[in-house]
């Protein structure tokens, strides 16, 4: 069953994020995902993640195909124009990937390659457009494909920093989803009550909601969350939890697997973000009762 | 039985524990004599045939001294052992024989005076339970293993 | 007998760099440099090596003797290659400039080959007469060692007082003396210079009041260290010179020379003398008698070092130490019983006493002998008003002139932690006038071929170390080597003094080859120190280096049972009998080894971490700068100015460009460390980076911690209740932002040790009196008329700070003293702020009202975020949360993992230049690993036994690290380059078929046999 | 493998209190590898019995040897040149080993040290599961490779009853119900339909009811 | 009609059947078999006969059963394949059926773990499909396992058990439609509480046509108090409890929680009766059998209908 149909008939879909290497050695990236083959409907492949470079996603959602997985791969206008971008996305096609993420690129300044130029020739509406109009056999100078892609498309929601940015980023989605995103994707929040409340809201717009859960590792990056991003409502009682465990990294690893526990019921999926941590995602899953 | 003195073997990982022996020795902490310490590289290595051999050949006492929980050198040989000398507790009770004469210890390396006071804990148990079960009295007030 | 061997200089690396003054200084930064493969050439004016250091009886906090710790340092065979020893050597001239310097040398006669010299003694035997041992108290023979570890091991003769210099050759059994020796003269050509000649002992024989030099019983410091110590002139006895009686009561009298009151003190304040006495009071009490009556006069407590307060706490309630706050006036001897009275006026009963002493030690200070002062002239390096060497105030190695770097007590007064501190510092900063480290290429050690001794018969050789006293004067040496000789298969049993000195080294290594030995047992001290030094001699030998056993006579034996000299005894037996037992089951093995990645990780971007990075950059090293903040900077960048009235800003901001700019540094802020993995030289550290938190992996051989502590914000004195009520940081801001405001003070009060030597922060946190003296003097340059009040407990301007601290006196700042149990109170009424305080010597409590309220509030270890990174590296920690280093007086930047160094404030509380030059050590230090191309792991690994192993699998799920695995023969296979050797897959194999080499089972049951007395 | 578990150490002692010279005989193979009968568990057990003797005030000689298999007539032989200083013999291999020495020796008194369990796979490190009853007709090609008659507590061999709940069986909560394991895995094989028919009484000759089995490769039979 | 039955008859008739049952007991008294018999003889169709019920040692379901017989009454034999072979249980049902014994229940029986006897070795040499079948081939085709011809072969009226509840749910229909190809003549179920998922269940029965193959009658037990709803919820393998039925028993006062168990019961029955599929109601008052003439009365299911 595709992620598409899944999600259309109400089935809660499990994905997992799953980062290409940087470098050519795609060992840990193939071990991981089959350590997680018949467990999840679906890889998410972020593109060169947080401006960071890394193998591009077209490649990592082939290897993935290869694997036997489902891919999901993220694109964005950052890093390349309307002609690049087009055509990957027939690529992606005829590599098997169907299922695409619009993403808002990291900035520039926030990666690895503060000197390189943004392109940005395509916003994240354009590039709904643009699939858009691949999806009806045409490119976005006019002209009619040889043969058209298939896709499922939906949009990342950026983060929330708070309720009157919630209202924003409401409408800014309903625009997307207006111009065909088909699912969106939540970026996490660590106060599960508020999330629930922000994932309901989103709800409204009428497409699958996927929430994301993403890994905390110690005690020093949830601190790191919790003060420089305080949209994710990283509460202090989870810290102390963390701090006062005897085995920190298993800690973290049941936090992850109950908020996801808390959230299959509330949405149509979970993407679950290990970041870097892949090999640990089936103890999240087990901890999750997935 | 006064005079007791009892043969204890402390099996200790050169990270943690037989580094906190030498640090109560430099802090010059007293502790009883009857402890004698085998370095081992990490706990993790000590078997149960170790410490059953131990007290074949004559030992009254045996523990195994290891890092602090979750803090092993070696990822989790303390935890490890702590299973093994489990497993000796459960054949020396099935034998008839105190349990106690074997346990499990952590420590970290700078705890030289804690290395010390469960020497001396030790020893005073040990004391308590009496000889070994294999050592028998002779007159003259020696003990000797019967071997 | 050991030759100081002809140094091979690298060709390609044949630059050099001298250092002058072969104290745990000037030895310690030699190390470091040559174990950086840089070549070294130490000079020293004494006939052998050591300085102070080695002098001296024990050392806090830990209370050992020293010796065995330095000594190690001193003769590893493998560093020889890069290390140019030259004793009775002086510098006369230097010429050229950093990178080029052609230094003079002058190497006065010795009149002995040391090349020949056996150290036999028998020389002094007839000639005891003319040379001085110990500084005062021991004149001894004119061949003599100043300590039994003396490197090189030779004597000298001071041919002045030789009478008849026939005799004396006649006397020599190894033709060693060579009468017509002459003084030689030799040029060479340095990059790079370091000084580190120390300082004299004020002499109190000047001080007509204390009777020094006069009374027998009235000793100084140094000289009760050598009462005390073993190769002292009592052997270890604590007697009184005059009747050798134990004294009964003891006292000090503190800053003696020191923090200028008498026409003949030095004006600043000497650092290491509160500690040393408390040492001395503290030994005095454990080791010679519990009912030792000590009594410490003082004027402030400076125990302002790493743990230092909790060493105080413990003198003060553990051991009964009495601790009087007065400056005696004078001692009175007793002529007939040699007795000593004091006279002393007791400050909260403003009335005078006199009570009487068996002894009287003076805790004099240093001061900079005219011989330095001369030194450093030829140097051409300028000197400080105290004639120390002027440094550079953001790098207290850098002298005036490039390429002359100075540590130790010649830059300032200090305690060896801080010695060994600023040496690897200097010798890090030495090394950047060489090529970069990279650069270097490695050179082969070569050892004779190895013997195999699998097809021989055990002959095991057992040597049995006295220690000094420290495990002949618990337990008798001879009865244990009568014991080992009567065991199996062993053939040479004997004593050997202090087995870690090079003449005992020498005399093993000929008993191996004379006896055709193939084992041997050393009784002595913990392998943990001594092992790699004997595994060298077994090398020597041609002989494999695990055949060699330390049986832990001392640190696990003598030390912890000296009370109970029987059964250390019989203990002592038994732990020979599992040494020899196991020896005779130990194998030859081959330590396996890796490629090391030269990589460097740096976390924390405040001063220490960036000067560390740069640093380490500039030697061609690859350094990943991890930092969680969004910038550079740390808590530096708060800071206005230093005391020394620098300011700090255009520091930073050059400091953060450098290291932004240098290719070599790849700065990673917003990134937090969340998992660590791998062996020292290939570590392998996880990241979570920039503002969304991506995942890294980083490979680096090497780790600096430098993460930093925090201010301390305690709740206390209504800090942060009213805007009156600051930090002196924030006072610090203010005084350079606005100034007009500073103007409108009148009454401002300082409190000292706010949140600081409290039970929840046990330590003194060193920063804050000298940052209520900068800031002081700076109120007061802004407006001479504000009253400044500083209530304090004891002020602890050590070193030469005590400048500013007479400074504000003079300037009528008002110093109130307050005790911990009657704390001042703040009371803030109708908005206005007033403190009360008791005065002590008005004997009221005074009120001060006040619109400026500083509060001393010092630093508070960054508790989570150590905690965080102790339990990912496997780091100790210390009590109040920072970072345990591995030896707290000679290792101070290295932690017990190897590859892992700290420094600045993740330490302890320290200055940003007290925080730079430990950023500088831990980068020096970091580069004796990095030099090395290839990691050693040791033999001890797991092997499968194939046709043993019934392929269970049981090992490849038990390994902590997925090594084994079963090849396609069907059997598991262990990979020994990848193997940790921690033996937990042989300890569960069910078919027995894995040994973890060097601790085989059989080896183990052996041990076992041993000790229980059976032979196996 | 054949799984094994020592026997309580009691019963042991009890075996061999009469005698003084134990010949105590591991097996190298599957009692090494669910680890109740190697040689770590050969040398344990030693230490054991030894430490009971010596308590008793007497010694006991112990001679401990590891034999590649048990169950094999050839590897038994090997025995040979210690049985004569044994009065009695302690194996720690499973039931079949224990025999074939028996057969062997048949002067000296074997004893078993372990309790023969089942055939069964180690499910992770120190967890062995039981999986084949060797009912001599397998049924794994029906049943999706799951075992109902091994797995099921009941072994029904036409689906689950009635006391299955979340997918475990009524026996206890930790015990997965095999039919539902058995219908999710051929759901996954799109094989629903094989559940429909209806699987016929079986028959019990192949699986020993009709007395001890016996195989014969006459093509390898000397 | 395939049988004498009386049960099958009720069903022929097109009326709603009622069973009910008896559990012998653990002693030679055969009074009590009557006594119990006695309670309910007016109020049912035809009375099951545990078989060790739980696991438990009790006097043997076919002696039982023949007591009742000779009350006038009509027994199902209930036989679960745990505690005798192939040999055993076909000796038995023609036993049976030579003391007048015509109706019988095929079950696999609780495991031996739960009852008094838990060292005893489970049979198992049939399963209970397996049973049905071997009853059916012994009564249409005159057979026994072996294959050998039976003189005068037993004319049982089959039934099995079927749990709508126990997981996997998907199977329980399918599971019901292989008991029907064995040739179960009718089903009684497990308890019924949770009545949404048994009408959906019933809804599949009915789609698969099963409803035309077989006569299923529901399971329904009173519940005593709210302690029992939430012993069966937590400890009974395989029973659905639902938590607001719990909560209604918890609602009223612990005197009223026997009133209320069986209000709770009647009401099932009502709302079962008009769903398809269900040909009857069969009571399982434990140990509480003087209260099901009052729920037949209630439920309006008295009189029985005279066949």
């Amino acid at each position: 069953m595709t992620l598409q149909t899944k999600l259309s008939k109400g089935d809660l879909v499990v994905l997992v994020e799953m980062n290409t290497p940087k470098g050519v050695d795609i060992s840990d990236l193939v071990t991981n995902a089959r350590h997680l083959k018949s467990r999840i409907d679906a890889v998410v492949i972020p593109d060169m993640d947080n401006g960071v470079m890394h193998m591009s996603a077209l490649a990592g959602g082939a290897i993935m195909r290869q694997q036997g997985m489902e891919p999901m791969i993220h694109i964005y206008g950052r890093d390349r124009n309307r002609m690049a971008l087009q055509g990957d996305m027939l690529a992606a096609h005829v590599l098997g990937i169907h299922n695409l993420l619009v993403v808002q690129g990291e900035n520039i300044a926030h990666g690895d390659h503060q000197n390189a130029k943004p392109v940005d020739d395509l916003n994240e509406l354009d590039l709904l457009v643009m699939v858009h109009s691949l999806l009806k056999g045409t490119d976005l100078a006019g002209f009619e494909l040889k043969g058209k892609p298939e896709f499922f498309t939906g949009y990342q929601v950026q983060p929330i920093q708070d309720d009157d940015h919630l209202e924003e980023e409401i409408k800014t989605t309903k625009a997307k989803v207006d111009a065909g995103a088909q699912y969106i994707m939540v970026p996490p929040v660590f106060d599960i009550d508020y999330y629930i409340q922000i994932l309901n809201k989103f709800k409204s717009l009428n497409v699958p909601v996927i929430a994301t859960v993403f890994m905390l590792k110690n005690v020093g990056m949830a601190r790191y969350i919790s003060i420089n991003d305080p949209g994710s409502k990283l509460p202090e009682s989870l810290i102390t939890r963390i701090r006062k465990a005897k085995d920190r990294e298993t800690e973290c690893i049941r936090i992850a697997g109950e908020m996801i526990k808390e959230l299959k019921s509330q949405v149509a999926g979970i993407k679950i973000s290990a970041s870097g941590w892949e090999d640990r995602l089936p103890a999240i899953l087990d901890c999750a009762g997935l | 039985m006064e005079n007791f003195e009892p043969e204890i073997v402390a099996f200790c990982c050169h990270y943690c524990a037989y580094t906190a022996a030498d640090m109560a020795g430099s802090k010059r902490i007293a502790y009883p004599p009857n402890v004698k310490i085998i370095r081992v590289p990490c706990t993790g290595k000590v078997d149960a045939i170790h410490i059953m051999k131990a007290f074949e050949k004559g030992a009254d006492g045996v523990y195994v001294a290891g890092c602090l929980e979750g803090d092993c050198h070696f990822k989790n040989g303390n935890t490890r052992a702590k299973y093994r000398v489990e497993q000796v507790q459960k054949y020396l009770t099935d034998l008839g024989w105190e349990k106690d004469r074997v346990a499990m210890i952590n420590m970290s390396a700078g705890m030289g005076e804690f290395f010390a006071s469960t020497a001396l804990e030790f020893t005073q148990n040990i004391k308590q339970l009496g000889p070994s079960p294999i050592k028998h009295f002779n007159t003259d007030g020696h003990q000797t293993a019967v071997s | 007998m050991q030759k100081l061997k002809n140094i091979q200089h690298d060709k390609s690396n044949d630059r050099s760099v001298l250092v002058i003054g072969g104290g745990v200084g000037g030895i310690r930064a030699a190390l470091d440099l040559a174990e950086s493969r840089r070549n070294v050439i130490l000079i020293d004016k004494s006939y052998s090596i050591g300085g102070l250091m080695t002098q001296l009886d024990r050392t806090f906090p830990t209370n050992n003797c020293d010796l065995c710790t330095v000594s190690p340092h001193l003769s590893e065979n493998t560093r020889q290659i890069h290390l140019d020893l030259q004793p009775m050597t002086q510098l006369e001239e230097l010429t050229g400039e950093a990178g080029n310097f052609t230094a003079t040398l002058v190497t006065e006669p010795r009149y002995i080959d040391i090349n020949k010299c056996t150290a036999c003694g028998e020389c002094h035997k007839y000639f005891p007469e003319a040379v001085r041992f110990t500084p005062g108290l021991d004149p001894r023979a004119p061949t003599c060692m100043r300590y039994p570890q003396a490197t090189p091991y030779a004597f000298s003769i001071d041919m002045e007082k030789v009478t008849d210099i026939k005799a004396l050759q006649k006397a020599c059994k190894a033709d060693a003396i060579i009468p017509d020796d002459v003084q030689k003269k030799t040029t060479v050509e340095a990059a790079s210079v370091i000084l580190s000649v120390g300082a004299k002992l004020f002499d109190p024989a000047v001080l007509d009041n204390f009777g020094g030099g006069l009374f027998d019983n009235v000793v100084t410091g140094l000289e009760y260290e050598r009462i005390m110590s073993a190769s002292g002139p009592f052997q270890g006895d604590l007697v009184r010179v005059s009747d050798k009686k134990r004294p009964k009561k003891v006292a000090w009298i503190q800053c003696v020379g020191s923090r200028g009151i008498n026409k003949a003190d030095v004006p600043y304040c000497s650092g290491v003398c509160c500690m040393y006495a408390l040492k001395e009071a503290i030994v005095t009490k454990e080791r010679f008698a519990e009912s030792i009556e000590t009594t410490i006069f003082y004027m402030d407590m400076r125990t302002y070092g790493k743990d230092y307060e909790l060493y105080y706490n413990r003198a003060k309630n553990d051991y009964g130490i009495r601790m009087i706050r007065c400056r005696p006036h004078s001692i009175v001897e007793d002529y007939k019983t040699k007795d000593l009275s004091i006279t002393y006026a007791v400050e909260e009963e403003a009335l005078t006493k006199t009570e009487e002493f068996d002894m009287v030690v003076l805790s004099t200070g240093f001061r900079v002998g005219q011989t330095s002062i001369d030194l450093m002239a030829r140097l051409g390096i300028q000197l400080n008003p105290h004639n120390f060497a002027e440094t550079d105030h953001f790098n207290s190695v850098k002298t005036s002139r490039p390429g002359v770097y100075v540590c130790g007590v010649i830059e300032s007064p200090k305690d060896i932690p801080e010695t060994m501190v600023q040496a690897s510092a200097a010798a890090s900063m030495a090394a950047t006038d060489l090529p970069a480290i990279t650069d270097i290429p490695e050179i082969e050690n070569d050892f004779m071929p190895e013997r195999d001794v699998s097809k021989e018969e055990p002959r095991i050789g057992v040597f049995i170390c006295d220690c000094g006293l420290e495990i002949g004067g618990v337990v008798d040496v001879d009865k244990m080597v009568e014991f080992a000789e009567t065991r199996a298969h062993v053939v040479v049993s004997q004593a050997v003094g202090y087995g870690c000195s090079s003449d005992s080294m020498s005399m093993i290594e000929a008993s191996v080859k004379t006896n055709n030995l193939n084992r041997v047992v050393i009784g002595g001290c913990s392998p943990r120190t001594h092992e790699t030094k004997f595994q060298d001699l077994m090398r020597r030998t041609g002989l494999n280096k695990y055949l060699v056993e330390i049986v832990n006579l001392r640190d696990q034996n003598t030390w912890a049972h000296m009370g109970q000299p029987k059964e250390a005894l019989d203990k002592a037996y038994k732990l020979l009998g599992i040494g020899i037992n196991g020896v005779r089951k130990s194998r030859s093995l081959t330590d396996q080894t890796l490629p090391m990645n030269q990589n460097a990780l740096v976390v924390g971007g405040g001063v220490t971490g960036m000067t560390a990075a740069l640093q380490l950059a500039r030697q061609g090293i690859k350094v990943y700068l991890v930092e969680r903040n969004p910038g550079l900077g740390g808590l530096a960048k708060s800071i206005r100015k230093t005391i020394e009235g620098d300011d700090v800003g255009p520091f930073m901001n050059q400091l953060i460009d450098d290291v932004s700019a240098h290719e070599n540094v790849q700065v990673l802020t917003r990134s937090i460390i969340v998992d660590h993995s791998g062996i020292p030289g290939r570590f392998k550290t996880g990241i979570q980076t920039g503002p969304r938190m991506n995942y890294m992996q980083l490979d680096h051989g090497v780790t600096v911690l430098a993460t930093g502590a925090l201010p301390n914000r305690p709740d206390v004195y209504g800090l942060g209740t009213h805007d009156n009520i600051i930090d002196q940081l924030e006072l610090d801001a203010v005084i350079e932002d606005n100034p007009e405001k500073i103007k409108a003070v009148n009454n401002v009060v300082m409190i000292q040790c706010a949140g600081s030597r409290e039970p929840d922060n046990p330590n003194c946190s060193r920063i804050c009196c000298q940052a209520a003296m900068k800031n002081a003097l700076r109120i007061k340059a802004i407006n001479p008329d504000a009253q400044i009040f500083i209530l304090y407990r004891d002020i602890r301007t050590y070193g030469f700070q005590e400048d500013y601290y007479r400074e504000a006196r003079n300037l009528d700042v008002k110093f109130i003293r307050f005790s911990a149990d009657n704390k001042p109170e703040v009371k803030i009424e109708n908005d206005r702020v007033s403190v009360f305080v008791d005065d002590i010597i008005l004997g009221r409590k005074i009120q001060i009202e006040t619109n400026c309220l500083a509060l001393s509030t010092g630093m508070i270890a960054d508790d989570e975020n150590t905690e965080d990174l102790s339990m990912m590296f496997h780091l100790p920690r210390t009590q109040d949360h920072y970072f345990l280093e591995d030896h707290v007086k000679l290792r101070p930047v290295d932690m017990s993992v190897r590859g892992i160094f700290i420094a600045g404030t993740v330490h302890s509380p320290k200055t940003i230049q007290e925080s730079i030059t430990q950023a500088h050590a831990a980068a020096g230090r970091a580069q004796t690993l990095l030099a090395k191309k290839e990691i050693n792991l040791g033999a001890a690994v797991a092997k499968v036994d194939g046709s043993k192993c019934a392929a269970c699998l049981i090992c490849v799920r038990a390994c902590p690290f997925s090594i084994p695995f079963i090849n396609e023969d069907g059997y598991s296979q262990i990979d020994p380059a990848k193997c940790q050797g921690c033996g937990v897959c042989a300890a569960d194999c069910p078919a027995k078929a894995i040994q973890l080499l060097a601790y085989e089972d059989d080896q183990i049951m052996a041990k076992l046999d041993g000790l229980f007395g059976g032979i196996n | 493998m054949i799984t094994a578990e020592q026997k309580p150490l009691k019963e042991i002692i009890e075996y061999i209190s009469p005698y003084d010279r134990i010949l105590l005989v591991g097996c190298n193979e599957c009692v090494t590898v669910c680890a109740a009968g190697g040689r770590k568990e050969v040398g344990l057990l030693a230490s054991a019995l030894n430490l009971h003797s010596l308590k008793q005030g007497r010694t006991i000689d112990i001679k401990e040897i590891t034999l590649e298999r048990q169950c094999d007539p050839e590897y038994v032989e090997e025995l040979v040149s210690e049985i004569d200083r044994a009065d009695a013999i302690l194996s720690m291999a499973c039931g079949c080993g224990v025999q074939t020495i028996a057969e062997r020796y048949k002067e000296k008194p074997v004893f078993p040290a372990v309790n023969t369990k089942f055939m069964g796979a180690s499910q992770s490190q120190g967890i062995w599961v039981e999986r084949c009853q060797g009912c001599g007709d397998c049924l794994l090609g029906i049943t999706g490779g799951i075992c109902p008659v091994a797995r099921c507590s009941k072994h029904l061999l036409n689906g689950p009853c009635g006391g299955t709940s979340d997918g475990k069986c009524e026996i206890a909560p930790d015990v997965d119900c095999a039919w539902c394991l058995i219908w999710e895995r051929l759901k996954a094989l799109g094989m629903e339909k094989r559940y429909e028919e209806i699987m016929e009484a079986k028959d019990f000759r192949p699986a020993g009811g009709g007395g001890p089995r016996k195989i014969i490769r006459e093509d390898l039979s000397l | 009609m395939k049988t004498q039955s009386r049960l099958e008859k009720v069903l022929a008739s097109g009326a709603l059947a009622v069973t009910s049952e008896v559990g012998p007991p653990r002693g030679a008294i055969p009074e009590k078999v009557k006594e119990k018999a006695s309670l309910i003889k007016d109020h049912v169709d035809a009375i099951n006969v545990t078989d060790n019920q739980t696991a438990m040692v009790r006097m043997s379901s076919w002696a039982a059963g023949v007591i009742i017989k000779q009350m006038g009454l009509d027994p199902i034999l209930q036989m679960v394949t745990r505690d005798r072979n192939r040999l055993a249980m076909q000796s038995d049902i023609i036993g049976a059926y030579s003391m007048g014994i015509n109706t019988m229940m095929c079950l696999s029986g609780d495991h031996v773990k739960f009852g008094d006897h838990p060292m005893a070795n489970g049979v198992f040499d049939l399963d209970s499909i397996q049973l049905v079948q071997a009853v059916r081939k012994m009564r249409d085709e005159g057979k026994f396992q072996g294959g050998a011809d039976i003189k005068s072969p037993p004319k049982m009226f089959i039934g099995a058990a079927a749990n709508p509840f126990a997981d996997p749910f998907e199977l329980r229909v399918m599971r019901l439609a292989k008991k029907i190809k064995a040739g179960a003549d009718f089903i009684q179920t497990q308890c019924i509480f949770n009545l949404d998922k048994f009408e959906k269940y019933m809804e599949m029965v009915c789609d698969r046509g099963l409803d035309e193959q077989v006569h299923l009658l529901a399971g329904i037990t009173p519940m005593k108090s709210a302690g029992m709803a939430r012993y069966m919820k937590n400890k009974v393998p395989g029973m659905d409890v639902p938590d607001d039925v719990i909560k209604r028993m918890e609602g009223v006062s612990k005197e009223e929680q026997p009133e209320e168990g069986i209000k709770i019961a009647i009401e099932s029955i009502e709302r079962l009766k008009k769903v398809k599929g269900v040909h009857g109601f069969h009571i399982m008052a434990i140990e509480w059998e003087e209260k099901v003439p009052q729920i037949v009365e209630k439920a309006g299911l008295f009189p029985r209908p005279v066949v």
